[in-house]
């Protein structure tokens, strides 16, 4: 190891932030742009599901409280850009990458939003499990993932209440609005738990990124963590996790319960999934419809600045 | 009280939909700041529907709340502007379409200010500096988009050459309007016409855009004669209460 | 008894919602022979819709009319293939769904004719023709414009692409499929999947367009389980007897 | 007058039916072309404001009535461009006229559907009005349009009935389905009573076109006509026409009601009515969409008989 890394793993090691100045490894600098673009495309692809309900949201509140949500998550997206940025990416790069395909996103974001009370299962699980995996996130050491990251779990912790809130009201309404909420739980259960990703022996990537402190805890870890938070909740719902296997174990003071199909997470990865096709594809179409708008701007910003320059030189 | 009633929902009717029109844009827009620019635009607008719906319904008397005023009327009994209701089209139609609304929503609240009613000034007041900020926005944008290249001028003219003939309902006189201004409540449409006029004016010369000439003008959503689209709009807007009526939600 | 209730809804929700998509077009179709094509197809959809609901209502036994089995249902109680809601697209692109869709529906109304519930073979006695003429218009169609221009030729096998992840749902065997297989009350869906794909096959050749590998199949329709359109087609197709409940029209 | 008008002339006040080969005066000839593809136009945009309550129409009786009602009327815009053709023009060329502007269509249809009563109303008052202008076009001297109309006006009468039959369940039905039949009548009434034109006094061409019987009745007979049909109907559906001059005149046997806005007919038949822009504009969209389409058949049809003439060669 060259001295220079050796420093670098010390400081690391002493739990010290990494910034972005300073020197530092380039898989360091490569895994942390993978794994923060990554997050930032998710929170952006991540509005088009429950964009989806905004306009048939039930109730005046439930509509502002699902915009303001979806507006907080296009300003983690943008935090998480920024975030990049320092690693000297561009955006127009990383949205390059995502709409190329060579990027991704969380997959759980190319399953639909079938009833309102997906609205709340979002919230509930898919933030759930999302905040379950960044709150060890907060402690990371890159300086600017490890902010954006305090500001974004503060939120994300807010948005999973909202989620859990809509489906209290729900289970305690009619007959209908009961069986919404079991099917949606039915349908997000196990992409849900997917999202911590493969299981520790299939996951690559993991021992170095600990040791970067760029990832904390193993994935079946936080999902176990996820599993054991989330049952009590369900069953306070009423509801039933649409898992056979599920049983509480007393020796290891956490559930059991059973394998998600992995085949699933890899053909939704490999672009097989309900909504890839659509979710992209809206992302390149706003993408690309928005290119006057962009080049205006930067159109009237060029004429600004020579307007300026002109009035400058005059006087 | 009837009369103030129809007041009230002509300011909520407006916001709502208007609000549910930037919403369709969420995560389709053209650049990042500004998903979250409609996104939080709407949200005000969806706020201040809130206050305008809990006002009228207060003034009614009935019993209804904000949300059955949002969610159990059929087309026919919307007040709003037939402008806040055109369809979406490109990104440009849309800002040009919240600019004419801005400087008309602007206007009017500040009219709303002095407002004899104190409930109405008094959300008059709440709102203005978001409206504010809303036509501060949508204003830099027509102008920069106006003289940006010759694709965003030609679509901002396009955009505005299409919309115009739906701004002069603005300020036509309907028949609450003249008592509403004799008991001091809401200005009289045609009093901010002027000041409308010389504020897009100005605008629209910074930004190289052509005004159009005043010709036709379409009519008739303050009476309940609206468009083909505000069908549409409330048939996905009110779907959950119409399918599940009574539930709470 | 629910098992062929959920068979009846099958076949009427293909039909309706496939028919709903058809008559979208109304007006907007590139030739007047194809606005009056489309809308007869769609009237023929909605007649067979009324035939399979009504059955289906009789087989329930609760009282539920063809009407409400089509308007007072939500989008997760609707049992039609993913295919038939797709969004229109261009017009290519709703020719090739109609010829994939009308093949697929062709050879199922055929195995349908030998029913051992009598009704059901009634039916399919009755709409087999005017299906048989479906098939005989879309796939001439592919055809043609397979076979035209270029550009032509591009926008069908874009269709044919885009559409094509639908069509494995065609021939899966869901829970009740065996019970109506085994007592001859409907074929298992994988019994047609051969002179489906043949069929295809030779048509696809005929327009010199590319039959794509059979990749991923998209699933879950005859199950409840959607696609996000089919929610803003109901808000549609529904509003007006969820707006107005009990109302006769 | 040249002898072979005078012969002309001499048919047609025979009621002899003129046919597409034989001679007729160009003034004839041109007049058709414009009433008969103004007529085909309104058929075929006629469309839209109906085909806008399709996917909503209340039942599926409803719906598949509505359905074959536009189609019978893209079938009337068929026969009547056929008609057209006989003398001397090609539909491409009246589709060009119409999507230029020149030629017009049928001012009624630039007013909106806004509810379900519109559909009766329009059945009801516009068919109604239609019929009434039509009917004696079955007699008019020019053989292919004369033949065209006894077509029409029988599958017409049908969907006037339809249309009635609408009305009458809505307002044997809430307050609020009444509510909306009385307003739909509102808003059409006065549309319908100029659908007859201008007053005799300023319309210009009839003479002409009477003594060639092309028109056959004065605008304001017909006008009188519809309006002592329609009122008892009203009556009978238990609403109010909204003309405070109404009233019913034993001397002349007949209503006498208040003068259309005529300013607001020549309004938009200028262009400047609720929707002509849409109108217009969907016809020319799904003209120019649809270009494509037309261009794969004509090209299909090419290779088709080339293949066959290579064929043919071969043998």
């Amino acid at each position: 190891m060259a001295p220079e890394e050796r420093a670098f793993q010390e400081r690391v090691d002493a739990g010290q932030k990494i910034e972005p100045k300073e020197w530092m490894p380039e898989g360091y600098r490569k895994t942390l742009i993978r794994q923060i673009s990554q997050h930032a495309h998710s929170e952006i692809v991540g509005q088009l599901p429950e964009g989806n309900w905004i306009t048939r949201a039930p109730t005046l509140e439930r509509k502002a409280i699902l915009l303001a949500k979806v507006q907080d998550e296009a300003g983690h997206g943008l935090y998480l850009y920024c975030a990049a940025e320092t690693l000297g990416v561009s955006r127009d790069e990383l949205y390059a990458q995502l709409h190329s395909g060579k990027a991704k996103y969380s997959s759980i974001f190319n399953y639909p939003t079938l009833t309102w009370a997906d609205i709340g299962v979002i919230g509930w699980l898919v933030d759930g499990a999302a905040i379950m995996n960044q709150v060890p996130l907060q402690r990371c050491s890159y300086g600017p993932y490890s902010r954006a990251m305090i500001r974004i779990c503060k939120e994300e912790s807010f948005h999973q209440r909202q989620g859990y809130d809509i489906l209290m009201k729900m289970v305690e309404g009619t007959p209908a609005q009961r069986a919404m909420v079991q099917d949606a739980l039915n349908r997000w259960w196990w992409p849900s738990l997917m999202m911590f990703g493969p299981s520790d022996d299939a996951s690559v990537h993991s021992a170095q990124s600990m040791a970067w402190r760029i990832k904390q805890n193993s994935n079946d870890e936080l999902r176990q963590k996820f599993v054991d938070q989330t049952v009590p909740q369900a069953e306070y719902l009423g509801l039933t996790i649409p898992d056979p296997e599920l049983k509480w174990n007393g020796e290891k003071g956490g559930y059991d319960f059973g394998e998600p199909d992995w085949n699933e997470l890899f053909e939704v990865i490999a672009g097989n999934g309900p909504c890839n096709s659509e979710r992209l594809g809206a992302r390149r179409n706003a993408w690309e419809d928005g290119a006057w708008f962009r080049n205006g701007l930067t159109a009237y910003a060029e004429k600004s600045a020579a307007r300026g320059a002109a009035s400058m030189a005059a006087e | 009280r009837h009369t103030l009633f129809e007041f009230l929902l002509r300011m909520g009717d407006n916001t709502l939909i208007l609000g549910h029109r930037l919403s369709e844009w969420c995560g389709h827009a053209p650049a990042l700041e500004e998903d979250i620019a409609l996104a939080n635009t709407a949200l005000d607008l969806i706020g201040q529907t809130q206050l305008w719906f809990g006002l009228a319904g207060e003034v009614e008397n009935k019993g209804r709340s904000a949300d059955d005023l949002a969610y159990l009327r059929d087309a026919y009994e919307f007040r709003n502007l037939l402008l806040a209701e055109r369809p979406n089209g490109d990104f440009g139609k849309t800002l040009m379409r919240q600019f004419l609304f801005d400087a008309w929503h602007y206007l009017c609240l500040q009219a709303l200010l002095g407002s004899s009613d104190r409930r109405i000034a008094a959300i008059a007041e709440k709102v203005s500096k978001e409206v504010a900020y809303h036509l501060e926005r949508s204003r830099d944008l027509v102008i920069r988009l106006g003289d940006g290249t010759a694709e965003s001028h030609a679509r901002m003219q396009a955009g505005l050459d299409d919309l115009w003939p739906y701004t002069g309902e603005m300020f036509i006189e309907e028949a609450p309007d003249a008592a509403l201004a004799a008991a001091s409540v809401a200005p009289e449409p045609s009093s901010i016409k002027a000041e409308w006029h010389s504020l897009v004016a100005e605008t629209l010369s910074e930004a190289t855009l052509k005004k159009p000439a005043d010709g036709y003008m379409h009519k008739g959503g303050r009476r309940g004669i609206h468009t083909e689209h505000l069908g549409y709009v409330l048939a996905e807007l009110q779907f959950l209460q119409r399918a599940y009526p009574g539930a709470t939600w």
